[in-house]
């Protein structure tokens, strides 16, 4: 048995937010000849957390994006307890 | 006027802040981001560097130092307070200015001078200029690119809360002018006592070093009195 | 494959080695031990095919602190004042991994300077590839620039200078060397030394992973084939941010005097900062591997002794103060652990897990080291190449050759380069990136420290003696042109297979003209590196030395010449030898012709002393608005960075156009203002050095006048474009 | 119907590189109280591509990755066709 619950967040930036590194990776695929109309980076933060009941552990993980992980003026975020 | 210069783990260019300070006649100390009293001070500046190794966000982890709760309070009371690149980055995560600064257009870091022209003397960094003041003033940031929600935006703009823009030399304000992909050009927000820079003033204090046009922005900061914006 | 050698054999160690370390031992060694022998006597810590032959470089002077052998050099600046400096490579490891191979090489050669006690102040970086239609070699030049970038500007260090350069041999095989400089008060000087029996060893940052195992032995002593990835250890990744706190938490610790000594971990980590301090204190010492904070479980003793996790210090500390040190190592945030305490006799010994894993007279690990006289010869296709000199029946047309001289990446504008780079933290860079070298003042002194770093791998291929020589000279002529005194060298040699005796040739020969030079001088060599095995497929690089010299402008002139100053009506006068130049190796054959023959123009100790005299006068004397030294291109080249620099045209006349473009060392160019040409001509008399006088600036047209009344005239504007464009428009 | 298939590319730093950027988000959770043990940060690169048959679709991105969008030294990716 595991000793951790990992736990991933996905951070996606908002579609309102420029992403210009999407759009210099997208250029480069087309550069190089791939057929790509769109390309979008985001960040995927896994973390290690006490085993515990998945409410409270997403509780948990919810107040860090709010706080740290997320920046709420440009990011949304979706938690994912993995079983 | 007394001014804390706040050091996060990674800041780097909080000597010179200092320095400039010193030079222009005010006086100023180094103060460590653990440290829980202000009080001796009547203004900040926040400098830049790359706190916390700019890891996760640039900002994202020094806003929850323990000295930015009397950072706080001293915005709150009307007291100068001013970030520098960095130090702007970290005002914008801890929510005293709107906005973020994202990745630079063209993924690269940027170190050279620019020119700035000034946009309105309602901020504590331009309240000695005058409109229409072009300034060249080095800049050196990988996230300088100012992005903020629409609706903030127009709030910034029609509230003249802009008070310096990306330029070329005769003032001139375009997107071949604009370094970094910055909306609107933008390159300093103002938020009543508490203002932004991009760029870096205190690296034009002395013409040995390329230019004196930073000269302005500090004093304009050094100059502003607790309470005269609120 | 290497299953079935035996294991010293897959560690890279001969069997004549193993036959030696058995001798030390007495018995056979066990697996931590070597492990510890294998990366302490690979090529790249131990030199053993080099320093035999690094003895002939002069190192001694008055002002001499520390010569090589230390982490760094240190020089005497008077008034109390110290200077650090040193230069590494990171070849290979940036092959592998551009971004993370220069940021570490950036890491490492910062730490070699905060451990003797002085604030890194400024970084030189001097980076080679292949050329840019290449798209790897692209993707490399950007990697290895976004690299220095991202490590140097997160430290908080700045970048204030240094090379790009391109040239097919180094399409397999990128040269990334990186110089620092920091500054001491005398005091503040620390060095490598675990000082007597009782001292702790303490070890502090990063913690301790399986990061670059084998990395200095595997990777930097050994060459590159295709088959070579499986041999490649696990790249290891810089964390600016950790090494910035652990400067400012090691420059506490000696601003207190909380430590009698300090070993930066680099190649070898841990065996090499365990051994080497205990050899030059003559002690012994006991190390409990079990204390390292580690971020990996299991690791083995072995894997311990020999990882290269970046951003690690030793410090050895008088017991009375261990818990001083830790406090200020939980103030900057760092982690820190009690990992060894020295001892009487000369003993290592290494224990894990309650057993002693290892155990040996720590300076065999360092002293013992092997030393090979490797044969050496010259190469027997040099003389066909001295011979293989071009003729030139017609003049070429100027305007187009100068056009595309200008537009080719080794010499047109590196500002894509350095415009990543933070050239200015710390307020203290007069004179930064893209001028003759670089000049940073000390704050609250007159004084003011100036800097270049110089290399030219196929001049020292056509002539390794010669090139080595002319690139001391060309050095210490960019330091003058600043108003400063030459006064140390740093170098870092950048060759191929030492197993070829042509290759050894080529260093022996460079090493003897680079002394040559520097005993002319009287210039000291404070330190360097050497990185050998820089060939892929059997093939070699061009000998690539690369020269950092120090100088020192006391006071520092109020205004400082540069390219940029130039004025409507000022003279142009060439000053230095006037007819010994050569096309030999020139930048001209190589983008014109594609050709590289012929001998390249030796250096005249008596005339290049007497420029640098010269050089160093008229900047002091505030004497001449614009210097600038005749390098890469010659004095087209050189004319025209001024004019696109200070945005003025030029008219000056020729009497061979070959002599417009041909190189030799010692020549410079200067922008005469009327009222001081007499007292110029005076002090170069006086001092014997040629002048020319060229023409005048002017108009906005740069113009070539031939003996014969033709006339070629190249719009400013185009040239400047050309220039701009060399390696803008081929990386976007 | 959509006129393009989207593709998520997970990009894993393999674990035997060290990721300063997790230990220093790590740190600064455990700082603000969180029980967290592990982070690690990786990058999730979502594509727009035109549709096809999920071989060819996979074996143009798998090529992107080795191109461009992956470093091979120091990590791995995982291809996922979003149906
Ligand atoms: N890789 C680099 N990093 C920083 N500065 C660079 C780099 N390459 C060139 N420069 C700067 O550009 C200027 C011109 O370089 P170079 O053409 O090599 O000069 P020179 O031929 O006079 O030695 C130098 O001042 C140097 O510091
Ligand atoms: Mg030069």
């Amino acid at each position: 048995m595991a000793d951790t619950t990992t736990v991933t967040v996905n951070i996606r930036r908002r579609p309102s937010i420029s992403d210009p590194q999407g759009a210099t990776v997208a250029r480069a695929l087309r550069d190089l000849g791939h057929d790509v109309s769109d390309v979008r980076i985001d960040k995927t933060i896994e973390l290690q957390v006490p085993p515990g009941d998945a409410d409270s552990i997403r509780a948990a993980v919810t107040e860090m994006c709010e706080k740290l992980l997320a920046n709420p003026v440009m990011e949304d975020f979706e938690i994912v307890i993995n079983p | 006027m007394k001014t804390a210069v706040v050091v996060f783990p990674g800041s780097n260019c909080e000597h010179d802040v200092v320095y400039a300070l010193e030079t222009l006649g005010g006086s100023a100390d180094l103060v460590w981001h653990r440290d829980t009293d202000l009080s001796g001070y009547d203004s900040v500046v926040l400098p830049g560097g790359f706190a916390h190794g700019d890891y996760l966000r640039t900002g994202a982890i020094a806003r929850f130092s323990p000295v930015m709760a009397e950072v706080n309070r001293l915005a709150a009371s009307g007291a100068p307070v001013l970030g520098i690149c960095n130090g702007f980055q970290i005002l914008c995560e801890a929510g005293l200015l709107p906005g973020v600064l994202l990745q630079n257009r063209d993924l690269k870091f940027i170190c050279k001078p620019i020119h700035l022209r000034v946009e309105s003397t309602n901020s504590i960094l331009t309240r000695a200029a005058q409109v229409g003041d072009v300034l060249e003033i080095p800049l050196n940031s990988y996230e300088g690119n100012f992005t903020a929600a629409p609706s903030e935006l127009a709030s910034l703009e029609s509230a003249g809360r802009v008070p310096l823009r990306y330029s070329d030399a005769s003032g001139n304000i375009d997107a071949t002018n604009n370094p970094n992909g910055s909306t609107n050009n933008i390159a300093a927000v103002s938020n009543g006592n508490v203002a932004g820079i991009m760029p870096h003033p205190e690296r034009a204090i002395e013409l040995i070093l390329g230019s004196a046009d930073g000269r302005i922005l500090l004093e304009s900061f050094l100059e502003s009195k607790v309470s005269s914006h609120v | 494959m290497s299953e079935t050698l035996p294991i010293h054999q897959a560690l890279g160690m001969t069997d004549d080695e193993y036959a030696d370390v058995c001798d030390i031992l007495n018995r056979p060694p066990t697996e931590a031990e070597l492990a510890m022998y294998s990366v302490m006597w690979s090529e790249h810590c131990s030199y053993k095919s080099s320093r035999a032959f690094l003895g002939r470089f002069p190192t001694s002077a008055p002002w001499v602190v520390v010569g090589p052998g230390e982490n760094a050099g240190v020089v005497d600046l008077g008034d109390g004042w110290l200077a650090a400096l040193r230069i590494e490579s990171h070849n290979h490891p940036s092959f592998v991994e551009p971004y993370q191979g220069a940021a570490t090489g950036v890491g490492g050669i910062l730490r070699d300077i905060f451990t003797m006690g002085a604030r890194p102040i400024a970084l030189w970086d001097q980076i080679r590839f292949g050329p840019l239609d290449d798209p790897h070699n692209r993707y490399l030049l950007a990697g290895v620039v976004a690299g220095v970038a991202g490590y140097g500007n997160a430290v908080g260090v700045p970048t204030v200078g240094g090379e790009v350069a391109f040239e097919e041999c180094y399409s397999g095989n990128p040269l990334v060397n990186v110089m620092c400089l920091g500054i001491m008060r005398k005091e503040q000087l620390v060095l490598g030394t675990a000082g007597t029996p009782g001292t702790i060893a303490v070890l502090l940052g990063s913690s301790t992973g399986r990061d670059g195992i084998g990395g200095a032995s595997v990777l930097a002593s050994a060459s590159f084939d295709a088959g070579s990835d499986t041999k490649r250890p696990t790249v290891q990744v810089g964390d600016p941010f950790e090494e910035k706190k652990l400067i400012e938490a090691c420059l506490e610790l000696y601003d207190r005097a909380l430590v009698v000594g300090v070993q930066d971990l680099g190649a070898a980590g841990l065996s090499c900062a365990t051994s080497e301090p205990a050899a030059r204190a003559g002690t012994g010492m006991d190390v409990d591997l079990g204390r390292v904070h580690v971020r990996e479980a299991g690791m083995s003793a072995a894997e311990l002794l020999m990882s290269e996790s970046q951003e690690r210090m030793m410090a050895f500390v008088d017991p009375a103060n261990v818990e001083a040190v830790l406090a200020v190592a939980t103030k900057w945030e760092i982690d820190a652990s009690v990992v060894g305490t020295v001892t009487a006799g000369d003993t290592l010994r290494i224990s894990y897990n309650d057993r002693v894993v290892a155990e040996m007279p720590a300076a065999s690990l360092s002293e013992a080291a092997p030393i090979l006289r490797r044969d050496s010869a010259q190469p027997d296709w040099l003389e066909g190449l001295w011979a293989d000199t071009l003729e030139y029946r017609e003049t070429p047309d100027i305007t187009s050759c100068l056009l595309e001289v200008l537009a080719d990446p080794s010499i047109g504008d590196p500002s894509w380069v350095y415009e990543q780079y933070d050239h200015q933290l710390f307020l203290n860079t007069i004179v930064g990136p893209g001028e003759n070298g670089s000049l940073l003042r000390i704050k609250g002194t007159e004084k003011a420290l100036a800097v270049s770093t110089d290399g030219n791998g196929r001049q020292c291929y056509l002539d390794p003696q010669r090139g080595g020589a002319n690139l001391v000279w060309e050095a210490a002529l960019n330091v003058a042109m600043l108003g400063a005194k030459p006064m140390a060298v740093v170098d870092n040699l950048n060759f191929g297979n030492p197993e070829k005796p042509e290759v050894m040739w080529q260093f022996i020969e460079t090493v003897e003209g680079m002394s040559l030079a520097c005993e002319a001088l009287g210039v000291p060599v404070v330190g360097g590196n050497v990185s050998f095995y820089n060939e892929t497929d059997e093939v070699d690089i061009y000998p690539t030395p690369i020269v950092g010299m120090l100088g020192l402008a006391d006071p520092a002139p109020r205004s400082v010449p540069r390219l940029d100053s130039a004025e409507e009506g000022m003279s142009i006068w060439m000053f230095g030898p006037q007819d010994s130049r050569n096309l030999a190796g020139s930048a001209f054959e190589k983008i014109i012709k594609g050709h590289v023959g012929g001998r390249p123009t030796s250096s005249n100790p008596t005339i290049g002393k007497a420029v640098i005299e010269l050089a160093i006068a008229l900047a002091q004397q505030e004497l001449v608005p614009v210097m600038h030294d005749i390098s890469d291109g010659g004095v087209a080249v050189t004319l025209s960075e001024v004019c696109i620099a200070s945005q003025v045209g030029a008219h000056v006349a020729y009497s061979s156009w070959a002599g417009l473009f041909a190189e030799a060392p010692h020549g410079f160019i200067a922008a005469v203002p009327d009222n001081h040409a007499a007292a110029i001509r005076a002090i170069a008399d006086d001092l014997g050095v040629p002048l020319n006088e060229l023409g005048t600036f002017g108009g906005d047209h740069i113009s070539f006048d031939d003996t014969r009344g033709g006339v070629t005239s190249i719009p400013l504007s185009e040239a400047g474009v050309a220039w701009s464009g060399a390696i803008r428009s081929r990386m976007g």
